[in-house]
């Protein structure tokens, strides 16, 4: 790699970078630097500063103390314009992309001086071809955000920043929404613009990939740079040990006899409306077992979640609860009859972020005893519960009356998790319920769903991480296109078979 | 229904039509501009009642016509300043300062009226703009009069509709507007101020409607009355929601607005106006606008931002 | 002797035709030196008891105004101050059990009746546009007593008559006397502003109500009906000043006997209007004056024909 | 710039800048009056004179905030579910028009049954009214700020046309309102010869409800829920259409209470000028509380003052009554930047 000679400066430098938020220290005296034509890959626990870091340094924040340099030269703080003029691009955790615009006009917006008359679409269409065709980042310009999958608004913030000529990249958790397939096409990607002189500061949680796509890595802990090491000279169980300040033993899954069929799915096919429909799906999910969903995103796990749980309808075939077909079903209704639900989305679906942990904690149990009676809440129990919760599952927070918008992603988890494995229930759908997270935190949250299999519950595992699949799985089944395999007991496919059938070959075989 | 047909092939239906329009362009376009920022601006009936005094009080102290518009305009931005003061950068509740704004701009006006002219019972007049028929244009049937037979001001409305549309949709500036009221983040993240983007706009869009008061006392009528905007503003505001928060439906929807406004005046003159209470006539167009936007609607197109408010460093 | 201390208490601004009668007669009376004059416009309804104690108590000898959206309250208020005369426009009779609370109204269709008898002289198309604010008392009886003018000289005349729903639109108005002349209407009854600049603008004729604004449209305004309310405030401060106010109606001081209303001075179309009519305008004039000819009092909504 | 959050304000800033923002609209009183050539220095006492300096100023400024705490609290309610209801004034006629259809002596009933028949009746028909937006919304996703602010308009025209129509008092002589009560159907008055009524006193009863409401029910807490993150109550298993519709039933109810209120309490009779935008400045009311159903009642006696006061003060002073309407926005735009910055510092950058 071509790190910088010694009378050159990095292309990006950090000097005692200190952060505070109120009383909490964020970043504490991180000093950083980024050689030319590097992949620094940045790891941190859930909460341990890093998007902050890059919120400094793209000048969202100001830092409390420190300076950044960018070649050299100092960048002035808190100024994103003043950051993109310097040659930075950020691609932030959450997208700041405008729904409503295409996707030439997110690109342009803010490129040209707000008095200029035109926005000189015409010569941007062809500049975005041929950056397109640079870097294997192809997406129809004239197509709205909204119409786009994650992926797509991924490329679309990468041509952002290549848009402005960046030659500091910032991509922060990139793929925790991407599929398999997506990560590999943005490595590839990251690979082309490092051979073309970029420089690149990389977030992620998945090890794998840190060890697979990066020169270098520093490590955060509670705001401070613990580490900073070649990549090829560590492993990951040395960065995961880093990273949590202990070593991590990968959950143990221990065999346990599977039960009898709780749900069955008999050929049921789902509104459109909502993303990929189910068609004809021939499910069960059998007590005392942990059943894995493999499949690319976007292929109907939607469907399926939302119909267990609740808020998707099937428009033909049969769904059975113990033999019975539930009469009217809703969410409401999902949840009397013992489906506990984790959401894909936990900002959106799984909390209300206002409200405190208390509120959260007894969203799908307020209008029962103990927490409340003829429709007077009682405060005090809902405290209770969630004190025990918080005990339970380790939840870092301020209190049960902290607002949930304070919490690490990973916490966040915990409480949706702890929330719904309270009242013991008899069918856990559990949709990417790692997506984020730490590998502590991920670690845990797998552990929980083995303990409530080993309490007896039918447990529904929807991952696009095959290794996560494989491991936890007692038995797979894979989607692809709205339809469901048949079932594949633990140790009777390896990786590449299943593969196959994610690519939607199996079913055509099978049929 | 031959009433109504005979209504409708009358040439000066078309030109009532497209003057009682007009008034709305102006504020309904200030509005859209407002809103496509991600800005609620309830400010716009009393907005429209201090453009429509300052107008008018301009020409009567002796200034030009033009002048009066250009005063109007400017004491809409003056109100436009202080609604996004509050709401931009304070982000504070759109819906109580718009309302703050709409009882500060007309008790101001009204305030001034009185402190200049305490004695006047028979209100002053000025000489207004005069229609000004475009040659040529305006001798085309039905549609010639209706567009081209009228003053100035409505001249200037049709600018302005056209001058929004390109702004909005074929400018830098638009699009930075456009995207504050989808995602301020986006826009912060390209570079851009987004308090500066939403406060401009909701500057600009205020004077519009600074304009489209105006138009009450230099075009349509000669003199200023207390409470002459009499609920227009907040029918500007239904006509953005009707138009789909799109510069050109909106301004179709104005006129479809003063379409039916003109219809019931004219139906109240028929043998059926003398059957039915004239409430029922006044009614329609505001029962007519809340069955359009049943059948428009749309979820998809409002703003996503529209009344959230923007705070670096805060999510 | 010292002034009369009067108030005026009005719920809209004294802008308003029926309004500004009321304020014009104290400003005269002001002038003259004989009362002091307050006044509160745009009072709400809701605030019009209170405002009335205000006064009351801050030693109004005279109280005037407009009561007709607060009847039963303003009639509580006035019995708590004996020392003050209250003078209110109102629908009702007076109450013999309050007895510092008079009432009045713009009884003036005598003068409506003389201008409907021009108007029919006037109009060729026989079709005559009326705009109005609200189908109210104050406003039905001039109009009723108007279109009885009219058909005087023109028995055959037709009606279009529209309320705007408001006191103060005047494009409104406007707008809607524009639909009537398209129609065929040749005269127009203005009785809110608006009316006459559509008339002017189209070239038709228009008459007047309540006041006189035919310098502002000289080629347009016909005549006017006009309210004097001086002969009742003049009434009611004799009574005050001699210490018996009472009870009482005072709408026939609107009257033309009493010099209440009157019709405007021809002015600008002195000697256009057809010498029959005017003579038909004296002869009526003479015989309300003498009594032998009486105006019927129709408060009932006109109805377009 | 930007505002950071502040952790604990300080109870200096709590009180002080609320003081700071009631000096600034005082200042601005008396640059106006000398301005409308008053004596500046005599406004601010001749307003504290005109909103409490006395028992008739007190009791009226109490009852001014009447309707206010009725139409405050129909906001608060509604928005905290993020329903956006400016429709409040049509509610609040509605409610008016029950209480004057049944009240004139359709129902002969006691006076301890009668009053509550009517305020319940009252509150159905403003729920009624706000329910029509609510349906639009949750089926069409009709925007209801839209809807609610156009039925204002069609809500006043259709009691104008009753006014002159059906429910014309025939004793009125031809004047657009409506018969008087039966006496049955009448608030009593809590001063007599004051005009403040038991509507008062409901009204401070409703703020208590509904913060009970809000705070201790599951009906509370779901309406905070819908109103802060649908997406997820409706994940959750909140049926969130019903809560927006039980939301609707009493936000539109307390609106309606306000027209009861007038009506029964005040006037006594109905007339198209029975509220001088009391629907409207009840969201000014519940922004100033916060959506706080206690808040609303001190927020409620604040505009009440400051308009009776102002109103007043412009009599007194002899300057144009407007002066009075210029205050009261003054004073509530001062006030709710004055509330912001006591939990947010601006800082630069
Ligand atoms: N705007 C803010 N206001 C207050 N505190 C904040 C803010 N942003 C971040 N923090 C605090 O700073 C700490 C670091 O947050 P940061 O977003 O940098 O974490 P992270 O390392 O990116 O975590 P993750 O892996 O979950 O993305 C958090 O624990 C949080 O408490
Ligand atoms: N307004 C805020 N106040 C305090 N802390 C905040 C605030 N916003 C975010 N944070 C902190 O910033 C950190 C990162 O927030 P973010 O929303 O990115 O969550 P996250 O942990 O990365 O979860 P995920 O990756 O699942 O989205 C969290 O640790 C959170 O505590
Ligand atoms: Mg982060
Ligand atoms: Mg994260």
């Amino acid at each position: 790699m071509t790190s910088g000679a010694d009378n050159t400066p990095p292309a990006l430098r950090l000097r005692g970078i200190t952060k505070r938020f109120g009383p909490l220290v964020a970043n504490d005296d991180i000093d950083l630097d980024l050689n030319r034509g590097e992949i620094l890959a940045l790891l941190g626990e859930n909460g341990a500063g890093k998007t902050t870091l890059m919120n400094i340094l793209f000048g969202q924040y100001t830092a409390d103390q420190g300076g950044i340099e960018v070649d050299g030269q100092p960048l002035p703080p808190g100024n994103p314009r003043a950051a993109l003029a310097a040659g930075l691009g950020m691609v932030h955790q959450h997208f700041t992309l405008a729904e409503n615009l295409t996707v030439l006009d997110n690109i342009l917006l803010g490129t040209r001086s707000l008095w200029s008359a035109g926005l000189g679409r015409r010569a941007a269409r062809a500049r975005l071809a041929q950056l397109g065709a640079d870097y294997g980042l192809s997406v129809d310009p004239d197509r709205r955000i909204r119409s786009l999958s994650v992926g797509e608004r991924q490329r679309v913030e990468i041509l952002k920043a290549l848009w402005r000529d960046a030659r500091i990249l910032i991509l922060d958790e990139p793929t925790a929404v991407l599929t398999p397939q997506e990560s590999q096409a943005l490595f590839a990607t990251l690979r082309r613009a490092v051979a073309q002189g970029m420089s690149i500061i990389f977030i992620s949680h998945k090890l794998n990939e840190v060890t697979a796509v990066s020169d270098r890595v520093a490590v955060l802990r509670h705001g401070r740079k613990v580490a900073e090491i070649a990549t090829r000279d560590t492993d990951r169980h040395r960065l995961a040990a880093l990273m949590v300040g202990a070593e991590i033993a990968a959950p143990d899954i221990a065999p346990h006899p599977s039960g009898p069929a709780i749900l069955r799915l008999d050929r049921v096919s789902t509104e459109t409306g909502h993303g990929t429909p189910l068609r004809e799906a021939t499910l069960d999910l059998c007590a005392s077992q942990i059943t894995g969903l493999a499949g690319v995103s976007g292929n109907g796990q939607a469907a399926l979640a939302g119909l267990i749980g609740g808020s998707i309808r099937a428009t033909s075939g049969r769904m059975t609860i113990e033999g019975a077909a539930p009469a009217a079903w809703s969410p409401r209704a999902a949840l009397d009859a013992g489906v506990a639900r984790i959401p894909e989305d936990r900002h959106a679906t799984g909390t209300i972020a206002d409200f405190s942990l208390t509120e959260n904690a007894v969203l799908e149990s307020h209008a029962a005893p103990p927490f409340s009676r003829r429709g007077i809440l009682d405060h005090a129990a809902a405290r209770a519960f969630t004190e025990g919760l918080i005990k339970a599952y380790d939840i870092r927070c301020p209190g049960p009356d902290a607002r949930i918008r304070l919490l690490s992603g990973g916490n966040m988890q915990k409480l949706v998790l702890g929330r719904a494995l309270a009242p013991d229930p008899r069918i856990v759908v559990a949709n990417q319920p790692v997506r984020g997270l730490d590998i502590g935190a991920v670690g845990f949250v797998q552990r929980q769903l083995i303990a409530a299999r080993d309490r007896g519950a039918a447990v529904l595992l929807i991952s696009e991480d095959l290794d996560e699949i494989m491991a936890l799985s007692d038995v797979i089944h894979v989607i692809a296109g709205g339809r469901i395999s048949p079932p594949f007991p633990r140790g009777t496919m390896s990786a590449a078979e299943i593969g196959l059938w994610m690519a939607g070959h199996g079913f055509d075989h099978a049929a | 229904m031959s009433a109504i047909w005979d209504i409708l092939i009358t040439t000066s239906f078309w030109v009532a039509m497209i003057r009682i329009a007009s008034p709305l362009i102006f504020a309904t376009l200030g509005e859209l501009i407002c809103e496509r920022a991600g800005v609620l601006n309830l400010g716009i009936e009393g907005i429209m009642v201090a453009g429509a005094f300052t107008g008018w009080f301009t020409v009567y102290l002796g200034g030009d016509l033009w002048l009066g518009v250009l005063v109007a305009m400017l004491t809409g931005m003056a109100f436009g300043v202080i609604h996004a003061t509050l709401t931009v950068p304070f982000g504070l509740s759109q819906h109580v300062v718009g309302l703050g704004v709409t009882m500060l701009a007309s008790a101001s006006a009204y305030f001034t009226y009185r402190l200049a002219l305490p004695q006047v019972t028979d209100p002053p007049r000025i000489v207004p703009f005069q229609p000004w028929p475009v040659p040529g244009l305006s001798e085309i049937p039905l549609i010639g009069p209706a567009l081209f037979q009228q003053t100035p001001l409505t001249y200037l409305a049709y600018g302005a509709a056209i001058l929004v549309a390109l702004v909005l949709y074929r400018t830098p500036m638009g699009l930075a507007v456009r995207a504050a009221g989808e995602n301020p983040q986006a826009v912060a993240a390209q570079g851009l101020s987004v308090t500066a983007v939403r406060m401009g706009a909701v500057i600009v869009g205020s004077g519009l409607m600074g304009i489209g008061g105006a138009f009450l006392t230099l075009s349509a009528f000669s003199s200023f009355f207390f409470e002459m905007v009499n609920g227009r503003g907040w029918i500007c505001i239904a006509l953005v929601v009707f138009g789909a928060w799109n510069a050109g439906k909106a301004v179709l929807g104005a006129i479809l607005f003063a379409a039916f406004d003109a219809l019931q005046i004219r139906l109240q003159q028929t043998p059926l106006g003398a059957q039915v209470p004239y409430q029922v006539f006044l009614m329609l167009p505001y029962v007519l606008s809340i069955a359009a936007l049943v059948a428009m609607s749309r979820r998809a197109s409002v703003p996503a931002a529209l009344m959230t408010p923007f705070n670096r460093g805060e999510r | 002797q010292s002034p009369i201390k009067v108030a005026g208490i009005y719920t809209v601004p004294v802008e308003q035709q029926w309004v500004s009668r009321l304020h014009l007669a104290a400003e005269a009376a002001k002038e003259q030196g004989m009362i002091e004059y307050t006044f509160a416009e745009n009072t709400a309804n809701t605030d019009y008891p209170r405002v009335m104690r205000e006064y009351a108590e801050a030693g109004t000898q005279l109280i005037m105004g407009e009561i007709f959206g607060v009847e039963q309250e303003a009639r509580e208020v006035a019995p708590d101050y004996p020392e003050t005369a209250f003078l209110l426009g109102s629908s009702l009779p007076p109450d013999a059990g309050i007895a510092n609370l008079s009432v009045f109204d713009n009884y003036i269709q005598d003068a409506s009746f003389l201008s409907g008898i021009i108007a029919g002289a006037m109009t060729k198309s026989g079709k005559i546009g009326m705009v109005g604010g609200f189908p109210i008392p104050e406003v039905n009886r001039l109009m009723n007593a108007f279109m009885a003018g009219v058909r005087e000289t023109r028995p055959d005349a037709t009606f279009q008559i529209s309320f705007i729903g408001s006191w103060f639109d005047p494009p409104k108005a406007k707008e809607t006397a524009f639909a009537m002349i398209e129609a065929g209407a040749d005269v127009m009854y203005a009785e809110r502003f608006g009316v006459s600049d559509a008339a002017k603008e189209k070239g038709v004729l228009a008459i007047g109500n309540v006041i006189d604004t035919q310098k502002d449209y000289p080629d347009t305004v016909v005549a006017s009906a006009l309210w004097n309310f001086s002969p009742t405030l003049a009434a009611a401060l004799e009574k005050v000043t001699a210490g018996t106010f009472a009870a009482e109606d005072y709408g026939i001081y609107s009257t033309m006997p009493k010099g209440g209303c009157s019709l405007a001075p021809l002015g600008t179309f002195e000697g256009k209007v057809p010498g029959e009519a005017m003579t038909l305008v004296a002869e009526r004039e003479a015989a309300i004056k003498d009594g032998s000819f009486k105006v019927e009092v129709n408060d009932a909504e006109p109805k377009a024909s | 710039m930007r505002l950071e959050p502040i952790a604990n304000p300080s109870a200096a800033r709590r009180l002080g800048l609320p003081a700071l923002a009631i000096a600034a609209t005082a200042a601005l009183g008396m640059i106006l009056a000398a301005a409308a050539g008053a004596d500046p220095l005599a406004t601010l006492g001749l307003i504290v004179k005109g909103a409490a300096g006395s028992k008739l100023a007190a009791l009226e400024t109490l009852n001014r905030a009447t309707p206010l705490i009725f139409t405050g609290l129909a906001v608060a309610v509604a928005f905290r579910a993020r329903l956006w209801n400016i429709g409040a004034e049509a509610q609040l006629y509605a409610g008016a028009l029950v209480t004057v259809l049944l009240g004139t002596g359709a129902l002969p009933l006691p006076q301890p049954v009668l009053l509550p028949v009517l305020a319940l009746a009252a509150m159905a028909a403003g729920a009624l009214v706000l329910l029509g937006p609510v349906i639009l919304k949750t089926r069409f996703g009709v925007d209801e700020v839209v809807t609610t602010l156009l039925l204002n308009f069609v809500m006043l025209l259709f009691v104008s046309m009753l006014l002159e129509g059906v429910l014309k008092d025939p004793m009125g002589m031809g004047w657009p309102k409506s018969a008087p009560l039966i006496p049955e159907a009448r608030l009593p008055r809590i001063v007599t010869g004051l005009r403040l009524h038991w509507g008062f006193a409901l009204a401070l009863i409703a703020a208590v409800l509904i913060w009970l409401v809000q705070n201790r029910t599951t009906l509370g807490y779901r309406m905070r829920a819908v109103g802060l993150n649908a997406e997820a109550a409706r994940f959750a298993g909140i049926p969130v259409n019903r809560v927006l519709i039980q939301t609707a039933i009493l936000s539109g109810g307390l609106a309606a209470l306000a027209g009861f209120s007038e009506v029964a309490g005040l006037k006594g009779n109905l007339t198209l000028d029975l509220s001088p935008g009391f629907g409207y400045t009840g969201i000014v009311v519940a922004m100033l509380a916060m959506l706080n159903p206690l808040g609303v009642v001190v927020a409620a006696l604040f505009v009440a003052g400051i308009q009776t006061g102002a109103d007043s003060m412009s009599r007194a002073a002899g300057v144009p009554t407007y002066l009075a309407d210029l205050l009261l926005a003054a004073a509530l735009l001062f006030m709710v930047l004055a509330m912001r910055l006591t939990r947010y510092r601006v800082r630069a950058g």
